[in-house]
Protein backbone atom coordinates (compact mmCIF):
# COMPACT_ATOMS: atom_id res chain seq x y z
CA UNK A 1 0.00 0.00 0.00
CA UNK A 2 2.60 2.41 0.94
CA UNK A 3 4.45 1.85 -1.76
CA UNK A 4 1.55 2.24 -3.97
CA UNK A 5 1.09 5.54 -3.00
CA UNK A 6 4.70 6.05 -2.88
CA UNK A 7 4.33 5.27 -6.43
CA UNK A 8 1.57 7.65 -7.37
CA UNK A 9 2.02 10.08 -5.83
CA UNK A 10 6.03 10.43 -6.94
CA UNK A 11 4.78 10.96 -10.47
CA UNK A 12 5.85 14.60 -9.50
CA UNK A 13 8.27 14.42 -7.07
CA UNK A 14 12.18 14.51 -8.89
CA UNK A 15 15.51 13.76 -7.63
CA UNK A 16 18.65 15.18 -9.97
CA UNK A 17 22.18 15.33 -10.03
CA UNK A 18 23.36 17.62 -12.51
CA UNK A 19 26.75 19.96 -13.10
CA UNK A 20 24.67 22.85 -14.03
CA UNK A 21 23.91 26.31 -12.67
CA UNK A 22 20.80 25.52 -10.17
CA UNK A 23 17.78 28.25 -10.08
CA UNK A 24 16.39 27.53 -6.87
CA UNK A 25 13.39 29.52 -7.70
CA UNK A 26 12.73 27.86 -10.49
CA UNK A 27 12.87 24.40 -8.63
CA UNK A 28 11.37 25.47 -5.89
CA UNK A 29 8.31 26.57 -7.93
CA UNK A 30 7.74 23.02 -9.42
CA UNK A 31 6.41 21.76 -6.18
CA UNK A 32 3.45 23.53 -5.70
CA UNK A 33 -0.11 21.43 -6.00
CA UNK A 34 -3.09 22.66 -5.94
CA UNK A 35 -4.44 21.48 -2.01
CA UNK A 36 -1.04 22.66 -0.30
CA UNK A 37 -0.36 26.19 1.09
CA UNK A 38 3.24 25.76 2.00
CA UNK A 39 6.92 25.16 0.25
CA UNK A 40 9.44 24.98 2.50
CA UNK A 41 12.96 25.23 1.06
CA UNK A 42 16.53 24.68 1.62
CA UNK A 43 19.29 26.38 -0.16
CA UNK A 44 22.33 25.18 0.46
CA UNK A 45 25.50 27.41 -1.14
CA UNK A 46 28.97 27.64 -1.24
CA UNK A 47 30.17 29.80 1.85
CA UNK A 48 33.29 31.81 1.68
CA UNK A 49 34.36 32.02 5.04
CA UNK A 50 34.23 28.88 7.44
CA UNK A 51 36.15 29.21 11.31
CA UNK A 52 38.47 32.46 9.35
CA UNK A 53 39.47 29.74 6.42
CA UNK A 54 38.70 31.44 3.14
CA UNK A 55 37.07 28.71 0.69
CA UNK A 56 38.22 29.77 -3.03
CA UNK A 57 35.54 27.07 -4.86
CA UNK A 58 34.37 23.06 -3.98
CA UNK A 59 34.14 20.63 -6.46
CA UNK A 60 31.62 17.50 -5.78
CA UNK A 61 31.40 13.94 -6.87
CA UNK A 62 29.01 11.64 -6.53
CA UNK A 63 28.32 7.81 -7.17
CA UNK A 64 25.45 8.71 -9.33
CA UNK A 65 24.21 5.37 -9.91
CA UNK A 66 23.44 4.98 -6.07
CA UNK A 67 22.58 8.53 -5.13
CA UNK A 68 19.55 8.71 -7.07
CA UNK A 69 18.57 5.45 -5.49
CA UNK A 70 19.18 6.76 -2.08
CA UNK A 71 17.86 9.90 -2.93
CA UNK A 72 14.29 8.33 -3.58
CA UNK A 73 14.79 5.79 -0.37
CA UNK A 74 14.73 8.92 1.67
CA UNK A 75 12.19 10.34 0.28
CA UNK A 76 9.94 7.54 0.68
CA UNK A 77 11.07 7.41 4.21
CA UNK A 78 9.69 11.21 4.80
CA UNK A 79 6.36 10.07 3.46
CA UNK A 80 5.86 7.48 5.90
CA UNK A 81 7.07 9.94 8.94
CA UNK A 82 5.59 13.55 7.07
CA UNK A 83 2.23 14.57 6.25
CA UNK A 84 3.61 15.95 2.75
CA UNK A 85 2.72 16.45 -0.89
CA UNK A 86 5.81 16.80 -3.26
CA UNK A 87 9.65 16.73 -2.75
CA UNK A 88 12.08 17.82 -4.99
CA UNK A 89 16.23 17.01 -4.61
CA UNK A 90 18.36 18.61 -6.77
CA UNK A 91 22.04 18.47 -6.08
CA UNK A 92 24.73 19.94 -8.13
CA UNK A 93 28.14 18.19 -8.95
CA UNK A 94 31.68 19.45 -10.45
CA UNK A 95 33.03 22.94 -9.53
CA UNK A 96 31.26 25.13 -7.86
CA UNK A 97 32.08 29.06 -7.06
CA UNK A 98 31.62 31.29 -3.53
CA UNK A 99 28.02 31.98 -3.08
CA UNK A 100 26.63 28.69 -6.03
CA UNK A 101 23.77 26.41 -4.62
CA UNK A 102 24.98 23.48 -3.91
CA UNK A 103 21.92 21.35 -2.77
CA UNK A 104 17.93 22.46 -3.23
CA UNK A 105 15.41 20.60 -1.29
CA UNK A 106 11.57 21.55 -1.52
CA UNK A 107 8.72 20.09 0.16
CA UNK A 108 5.40 20.80 -0.11
CA UNK A 109 2.67 20.09 2.07
CA UNK A 110 -0.88 21.35 3.24
CA UNK A 111 0.47 22.62 6.70
CA UNK A 112 3.45 24.45 7.22
CA UNK A 113 4.82 22.32 10.07
CA UNK A 114 5.17 19.23 8.29
CA UNK A 115 7.10 20.87 5.28
CA UNK A 116 9.69 22.51 8.03
CA UNK A 117 10.31 18.96 9.68
CA UNK A 118 10.17 16.91 6.14
CA UNK A 119 12.47 19.60 4.74
CA UNK A 120 14.77 19.70 7.96
CA UNK A 121 14.62 15.82 8.45
CA UNK A 122 16.10 15.04 4.26
CA UNK A 123 18.98 17.35 4.30
CA UNK A 124 19.85 15.47 7.47
CA UNK A 125 19.12 12.44 6.55
CA UNK A 126 21.01 13.17 2.95
CA UNK A 127 24.33 14.67 4.04
CA UNK A 128 24.88 11.23 6.37
CA UNK A 129 23.53 8.55 3.53
CA UNK A 130 23.86 9.87 -0.18
CA UNK A 131 27.28 8.83 -2.16
CA UNK A 132 28.13 12.40 -2.61
CA UNK A 133 31.75 14.18 -1.88
CA UNK A 134 33.04 17.06 -1.44
CA UNK A 135 36.34 18.91 -1.88
CA UNK A 136 37.51 22.12 -0.79
CA UNK A 137 39.75 24.52 -2.25
CA UNK A 138 41.31 27.12 -0.03
CA UNK A 139 43.52 29.64 -0.39
CA UNK A 140 45.98 27.70 1.20
CA UNK A 141 45.43 23.86 -0.22
CA UNK A 142 42.62 21.65 -0.43
CA UNK A 143 40.76 18.85 1.25
CA UNK A 144 38.07 16.47 1.09
CA UNK A 145 35.38 17.38 4.03
CA UNK A 146 33.94 14.94 6.51
CA UNK A 147 30.69 14.56 6.48
CA UNK A 148 28.13 14.47 9.78
CA UNK A 149 26.85 11.83 11.70
CA UNK A 150 28.09 9.38 8.66
CA UNK A 151 26.69 6.15 8.25
CA UNK A 152 30.33 4.17 8.72
CA UNK A 153 29.30 3.12 12.55
CA UNK A 154 26.39 0.99 10.97
CA UNK A 155 27.55 -0.22 7.85
CA UNK A 156 31.03 -2.54 8.19
CA UNK A 157 34.08 -1.23 9.75
CA UNK B 1 43.03 -22.10 -2.59
CA UNK B 2 40.18 -22.98 -4.99
CA UNK B 3 40.46 -26.32 -7.12
CA UNK B 4 37.44 -25.53 -10.11
CA UNK B 5 37.33 -22.68 -12.59
CA UNK B 6 33.86 -22.42 -10.97
CA UNK B 7 35.02 -21.15 -7.65
CA UNK B 8 36.47 -18.05 -8.91
CA UNK B 9 34.86 -15.18 -9.08
CA UNK B 10 35.76 -11.23 -10.20
CA UNK B 11 33.78 -7.99 -8.50
CA UNK B 12 34.14 -4.56 -9.67
CA UNK B 13 35.53 -1.98 -7.38
CA UNK B 14 34.80 1.85 -7.44
CA UNK B 15 36.79 3.94 -5.28
CA UNK B 16 35.29 7.43 -4.95
CA UNK B 17 36.47 10.69 -2.99
CA UNK B 18 39.30 10.43 -1.08
CA UNK B 19 39.46 6.70 -1.32
CA UNK B 20 39.88 7.11 -5.55
CA UNK B 21 43.08 9.36 -5.05
CA UNK B 22 45.00 7.49 -2.73
CA UNK B 23 43.80 4.56 -5.00
CA UNK B 24 44.98 6.33 -8.13
CA UNK B 25 42.27 5.06 -10.24
CA UNK B 26 38.50 5.16 -10.15
CA UNK B 27 38.01 1.27 -10.69
CA UNK B 28 39.35 -2.18 -10.95
CA UNK B 29 38.35 -5.94 -11.40
CA UNK B 30 39.18 -8.16 -8.08
CA UNK B 31 39.89 -11.50 -8.36
CA UNK B 32 38.79 -13.88 -5.43
CA UNK B 33 37.52 -17.45 -4.70
CA UNK B 34 33.96 -18.08 -3.81
CA UNK B 35 31.90 -17.65 -1.20
CA UNK B 36 33.47 -14.24 -0.01
CA UNK B 37 32.37 -11.52 1.43
CA UNK B 38 32.71 -7.56 1.92
CA UNK B 39 35.57 -8.84 3.63
CA UNK B 40 37.26 -10.46 1.21
CA UNK B 41 37.33 -7.73 -1.29
CA UNK B 42 38.57 -5.26 1.16
CA UNK B 43 41.29 -7.64 2.42
CA UNK B 44 42.23 -7.99 -1.52
CA UNK B 45 42.10 -4.17 -2.10
CA UNK B 46 44.30 -3.28 1.02
CA UNK B 47 46.79 -5.34 -0.24
CA UNK B 48 46.92 -4.24 -3.39
CA UNK B 49 46.63 -0.07 -3.09
CA UNK B 50 48.22 -0.04 0.29
CA UNK B 51 47.05 3.72 0.80
CA UNK B 52 43.27 3.16 0.63
CA UNK B 53 44.13 0.99 3.63
CA UNK B 54 44.60 4.10 5.34
CA UNK B 55 40.86 4.85 5.30
CA UNK B 56 39.79 1.22 6.19
CA UNK B 57 38.00 2.53 9.68
CA UNK B 58 36.23 5.55 8.14
CA UNK B 59 35.32 3.96 4.72
CA UNK B 60 31.76 2.21 3.38
CA UNK B 61 30.90 -0.36 1.23
CA UNK B 62 27.79 -0.87 -0.89
CA UNK B 63 27.75 -3.42 -2.63
CA UNK B 64 25.40 -3.44 -6.06
CA UNK B 65 24.40 0.25 -4.47
CA UNK B 66 22.90 -0.62 -1.52
CA UNK B 67 25.23 0.07 1.67
CA UNK B 68 26.85 -3.37 3.02
CA UNK B 69 28.46 -4.86 6.15
CA UNK B 70 31.71 -6.48 6.35
CA UNK B 71 29.79 -9.92 6.63
CA UNK B 72 27.69 -9.20 3.37
CA UNK B 73 28.40 -11.86 0.48
CA UNK B 74 29.89 -10.73 -2.87
CA UNK B 75 29.03 -12.92 -5.85
CA UNK B 76 30.47 -13.20 -9.58
CA UNK B 77 30.05 -9.60 -11.23
CA UNK B 78 28.90 -7.58 -8.41
CA UNK B 79 29.92 -4.06 -8.37
CA UNK B 80 31.32 -2.93 -4.90
CA UNK B 81 32.38 0.55 -4.09
CA UNK B 82 34.94 2.21 -1.75
CA UNK B 83 32.66 5.22 -0.20
CA UNK B 84 34.65 7.47 2.35
CA UNK B 85 32.36 9.66 4.34
CA UNK B 86 30.00 11.28 2.40
CA UNK B 87 29.77 14.80 2.46
CA UNK B 88 26.95 16.30 -0.24
CA UNK B 89 24.27 18.79 0.93
CA UNK C 1 23.69 46.54 22.78
CA UNK C 2 21.31 44.09 21.44
CA UNK C 3 19.62 46.89 19.59
CA UNK C 4 23.00 48.51 18.34
CA UNK C 5 24.03 44.64 17.07
CA UNK C 6 20.53 44.56 15.31
CA UNK C 7 20.38 47.64 13.64
CA UNK C 8 24.24 46.82 12.23
CA UNK C 9 23.25 43.53 10.99
CA UNK C 10 19.60 44.46 9.88
CA UNK C 11 21.13 47.00 7.20
CA UNK C 12 20.37 43.79 4.66
CA UNK C 13 17.31 42.68 6.22
CA UNK C 14 14.30 43.48 4.39
CA UNK C 15 10.84 43.81 5.26
CA UNK C 16 8.10 44.39 2.74
CA UNK C 17 4.63 44.67 1.63
CA UNK C 18 3.56 44.82 -1.98
CA UNK C 19 0.61 44.49 -4.54
CA UNK C 20 2.50 42.99 -6.79
CA UNK C 21 3.75 39.59 -8.01
CA UNK C 22 6.54 38.09 -5.63
CA UNK C 23 9.50 36.51 -7.56
CA UNK C 24 10.39 33.74 -4.55
CA UNK C 25 13.56 32.72 -6.37
CA UNK C 26 15.06 36.49 -6.57
CA UNK C 27 13.46 37.46 -2.74
CA UNK C 28 15.73 34.68 -1.25
CA UNK C 29 19.08 35.26 -3.02
CA UNK C 30 18.90 38.64 -1.52
CA UNK C 31 19.53 36.77 2.02
CA UNK C 32 22.84 34.91 0.97
CA UNK C 33 26.20 36.12 2.80
CA UNK C 34 29.91 35.18 2.77
CA UNK C 35 29.54 34.04 5.93
CA UNK C 36 26.73 31.65 5.58
CA UNK C 37 26.10 28.65 4.44
CA UNK C 38 22.32 27.35 3.82
CA UNK C 39 18.83 29.92 3.26
CA UNK C 40 15.82 28.43 4.67
CA UNK C 41 12.19 29.29 3.01
CA UNK C 42 9.31 29.47 3.21
CA UNK C 43 6.97 29.85 0.21
CA UNK C 44 3.22 30.21 1.55
CA UNK C 45 0.91 30.48 -1.22
CA UNK C 46 -2.63 30.51 -2.25
CA UNK C 47 -4.56 27.04 -1.77
CA UNK C 48 -6.93 25.92 -4.15
CA UNK C 49 -9.17 23.26 -2.01
CA UNK C 50 -9.74 23.50 2.11
CA UNK C 51 -11.38 20.50 3.08
CA UNK C 52 -13.39 20.00 0.17
CA UNK C 53 -14.16 23.99 -0.37
CA UNK C 54 -13.10 25.41 -3.49
CA UNK C 55 -11.16 28.82 -3.37
CA UNK C 56 -11.35 30.93 -6.68
CA UNK C 57 -8.69 33.60 -5.18
CA UNK C 58 -7.73 35.68 -1.62
CA UNK C 59 -7.94 39.31 -1.00
CA UNK C 60 -5.12 40.64 1.45
CA UNK C 61 -5.50 43.59 3.31
CA UNK C 62 -2.93 45.16 6.49
CA UNK C 63 -2.54 47.89 8.45
CA UNK C 64 0.75 48.32 6.59
CA UNK C 65 2.07 51.38 9.13
CA UNK C 66 1.90 48.75 12.07
CA UNK C 67 2.77 45.44 9.81
CA UNK C 68 5.63 45.99 8.91
CA UNK C 69 7.24 47.60 12.53
CA UNK C 70 5.70 44.47 14.25
CA UNK C 71 7.91 42.83 11.32
CA UNK C 72 10.71 44.15 12.31
CA UNK C 73 9.79 43.39 15.92
CA UNK C 74 9.71 39.92 14.63
CA UNK C 75 13.13 39.63 13.35
CA UNK C 76 14.62 41.66 16.30
CA UNK C 77 13.47 38.58 18.61
CA UNK C 78 14.33 36.33 16.29
CA UNK C 79 17.76 37.30 16.55
CA UNK C 80 17.86 37.43 20.36
CA UNK C 81 16.92 33.43 19.88
CA UNK C 82 18.58 32.02 17.25
CA UNK C 83 21.83 32.13 15.73
CA UNK C 84 21.16 33.84 12.14
CA UNK C 85 22.89 36.35 9.93
CA UNK C 86 19.78 37.79 7.58
CA UNK C 87 16.35 37.86 7.59
CA UNK C 88 13.91 38.78 4.62
CA UNK C 89 9.99 39.03 4.44
CA UNK C 90 7.91 40.34 1.85
CA UNK C 91 4.20 39.66 2.15
CA UNK C 92 1.87 40.60 -1.02
CA UNK C 93 -1.61 42.42 -0.51
CA UNK C 94 -4.48 42.88 -2.60
CA UNK C 95 -5.96 40.09 -5.28
CA UNK C 96 -4.02 36.83 -5.06
CA UNK C 97 -4.91 34.00 -7.78
CA UNK C 98 -4.87 30.31 -6.94
CA UNK C 99 -0.72 29.34 -6.64
CA UNK C 100 -0.36 32.98 -6.07
CA UNK C 101 3.07 33.37 -3.71
CA UNK C 102 1.59 35.77 -0.16
CA UNK C 103 4.34 35.45 1.86
CA UNK C 104 8.40 35.07 1.60
CA UNK C 105 10.29 34.22 4.62
CA UNK C 106 13.76 34.02 3.91
CA UNK C 107 16.56 33.10 6.74
CA UNK C 108 20.39 32.60 6.36
CA UNK C 109 22.20 31.40 8.50
CA UNK C 110 26.11 30.07 8.67
CA UNK C 111 24.22 26.49 10.06
CA UNK C 112 20.92 25.55 8.94
CA UNK C 113 19.38 24.13 11.88
CA UNK C 114 19.12 28.01 13.09
CA UNK C 115 18.10 29.11 9.86
CA UNK C 116 15.01 26.13 10.13
CA UNK C 117 13.75 27.20 13.48
CA UNK C 118 14.07 30.82 13.16
CA UNK C 119 12.15 30.81 9.84
CA UNK C 120 9.53 28.35 11.32
CA UNK C 121 9.22 30.92 14.25
CA UNK C 122 8.81 33.64 12.49
CA UNK C 123 5.79 32.28 10.21
CA UNK C 124 4.26 31.39 13.33
CA UNK C 125 4.65 34.68 14.86
CA UNK C 126 3.71 36.79 11.65
CA UNK C 127 0.99 34.36 11.38
CA UNK C 128 -0.03 35.35 15.01
CA UNK C 129 1.18 39.13 15.49
CA UNK C 130 1.61 40.85 12.03
CA UNK C 131 -1.43 42.67 11.31
CA UNK C 132 -2.58 40.98 7.89
CA UNK C 133 -5.87 39.86 7.04
CA UNK C 134 -7.15 37.60 4.54
CA UNK C 135 -10.34 37.10 2.86
CA UNK C 136 -11.10 34.20 0.85
CA UNK C 137 -13.22 34.06 -1.84
CA UNK C 138 -14.82 31.02 -2.47
CA UNK C 139 -17.30 29.48 -5.43
CA UNK C 140 -20.40 29.71 -2.95
CA UNK C 141 -19.56 32.78 -0.71
CA UNK C 142 -16.62 34.78 1.16
CA UNK C 143 -15.15 34.65 4.05
CA UNK C 144 -12.65 36.56 6.08
CA UNK C 145 -10.23 34.19 7.94
CA UNK C 146 -9.51 33.56 11.29
CA UNK C 147 -6.03 33.92 12.25
CA UNK C 148 -3.86 31.30 14.44
CA UNK C 149 -3.58 31.55 17.88
CA UNK C 150 -4.43 35.44 17.77
CA UNK C 151 -3.14 36.96 20.71
CA UNK C 152 -6.66 38.85 21.39
CA UNK C 153 -6.38 36.85 24.49
CA UNK C 154 -3.36 38.76 25.55
CA UNK C 155 -4.46 42.06 24.59
CA UNK C 156 -7.60 44.07 25.72
CA UNK C 157 -11.12 41.32 24.94
CA UNK D 1 -19.64 65.35 32.13
CA UNK D 2 -16.61 67.99 31.42
CA UNK D 3 -17.39 71.57 31.65
CA UNK D 4 -13.75 72.55 30.64
CA UNK D 5 -12.73 72.65 26.89
CA UNK D 6 -9.11 71.51 27.57
CA UNK D 7 -10.53 68.00 28.87
CA UNK D 8 -11.98 67.19 25.74
CA UNK D 9 -10.04 65.02 23.18
CA UNK D 10 -10.37 63.66 19.53
CA UNK D 11 -8.93 60.26 18.41
CA UNK D 12 -8.41 58.96 15.41
CA UNK D 13 -9.83 55.09 15.18
CA UNK D 14 -8.80 52.68 12.06
CA UNK D 15 -11.36 49.88 10.81
CA UNK D 16 -9.35 46.53 9.23
CA UNK D 17 -10.63 43.58 7.75
CA UNK D 18 -14.09 42.51 8.85
CA UNK D 19 -13.98 45.35 11.51
CA UNK D 20 -13.91 47.82 8.36
CA UNK D 21 -16.92 45.92 6.94
CA UNK D 22 -18.96 46.26 9.69
CA UNK D 23 -18.29 49.57 10.41
CA UNK D 24 -18.94 50.45 6.61
CA UNK D 25 -16.02 53.26 7.03
CA UNK D 26 -12.06 52.62 6.73
CA UNK D 27 -11.62 55.71 9.74
CA UNK D 28 -13.69 57.54 12.28
CA UNK D 29 -13.02 60.83 14.24
CA UNK D 30 -14.47 60.00 18.42
CA UNK D 31 -14.72 62.63 20.82
CA UNK D 32 -14.45 61.77 24.47
CA UNK D 33 -12.94 63.54 27.63
CA UNK D 34 -9.98 63.09 29.48
CA UNK D 35 -8.82 61.35 31.09
CA UNK D 36 -9.80 58.39 28.82
CA UNK D 37 -8.74 54.48 27.99
CA UNK D 38 -9.33 51.95 25.01
CA UNK D 39 -12.15 50.76 26.72
CA UNK D 40 -13.51 54.47 26.54
CA UNK D 41 -12.96 54.31 22.96
CA UNK D 42 -14.44 50.57 22.67
CA UNK D 43 -17.64 52.18 24.56
CA UNK D 44 -18.06 55.07 22.30
CA UNK D 45 -17.79 53.19 19.07
CA UNK D 46 -19.68 50.11 19.70
CA UNK D 47 -22.70 52.52 20.84
CA UNK D 48 -22.03 53.98 17.79
CA UNK D 49 -21.36 51.03 15.28
CA UNK D 50 -23.41 48.04 16.70
CA UNK D 51 -22.00 45.70 14.17
CA UNK D 52 -18.76 46.13 15.03
CA UNK D 53 -19.66 45.48 18.63
CA UNK D 54 -20.86 42.03 17.45
CA UNK D 55 -16.88 41.60 17.18
CA UNK D 56 -16.21 42.75 20.38
CA UNK D 57 -14.78 39.66 22.32
CA UNK D 58 -12.11 39.00 19.23
CA UNK D 59 -10.94 42.43 18.42
CA UNK D 60 -7.75 43.45 19.53
CA UNK D 61 -6.28 47.01 19.76
CA UNK D 62 -3.92 48.60 19.16
CA UNK D 63 -2.91 52.55 20.10
CA UNK D 64 -0.26 54.27 17.95
CA UNK D 65 0.89 51.04 16.11
CA UNK D 66 1.56 49.35 19.39
CA UNK D 67 -1.00 46.18 20.93
CA UNK D 68 -2.59 47.91 23.49
CA UNK D 69 -5.01 46.80 26.39
CA UNK D 70 -8.19 47.88 27.34
CA UNK D 71 -6.79 49.75 30.63
CA UNK D 72 -4.30 51.28 28.24
CA UNK D 73 -4.70 55.69 28.25
CA UNK D 74 -5.51 57.51 25.47
CA UNK D 75 -4.62 60.89 24.51
CA UNK D 76 -5.69 63.45 22.47
CA UNK D 77 -4.74 62.15 18.43
CA UNK D 78 -3.92 59.13 18.98
CA UNK D 79 -4.06 56.40 16.57
CA UNK D 80 -6.46 53.62 17.59
CA UNK D 81 -6.78 50.48 15.30
CA UNK D 82 -9.72 47.93 16.08
CA UNK D 83 -8.55 44.88 14.19
CA UNK D 84 -10.26 41.41 14.09
CA UNK D 85 -7.65 38.34 14.71
CA UNK D 86 -5.43 38.66 12.07
CA UNK D 87 -4.33 35.99 9.69
CA UNK D 88 -1.62 37.15 7.13
CA UNK D 89 0.62 34.26 5.64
Amino acid sequence: MAKTEFETRSQTDFFELTTKKLDVGAIMRRVVPAECGATVVLDGYVRQWTSGKETLYLVYEAYEAMALPEMKKLSAAAREQFEITHIGIVHRLGRLEIGETSVVIAVAAPHRKAAFSACEWLIMELKRTVPIWKKEFYADGSAWMKGENTPAAEHGS
Amino acid sequence: MSKNNRDNICVKVLFFGAAREAAGTEEVDIFTTFPATVQTVKDAVFSRYEKVSLFARSLMISVNREYAADETAVNDLDEIAFLPPVSGG
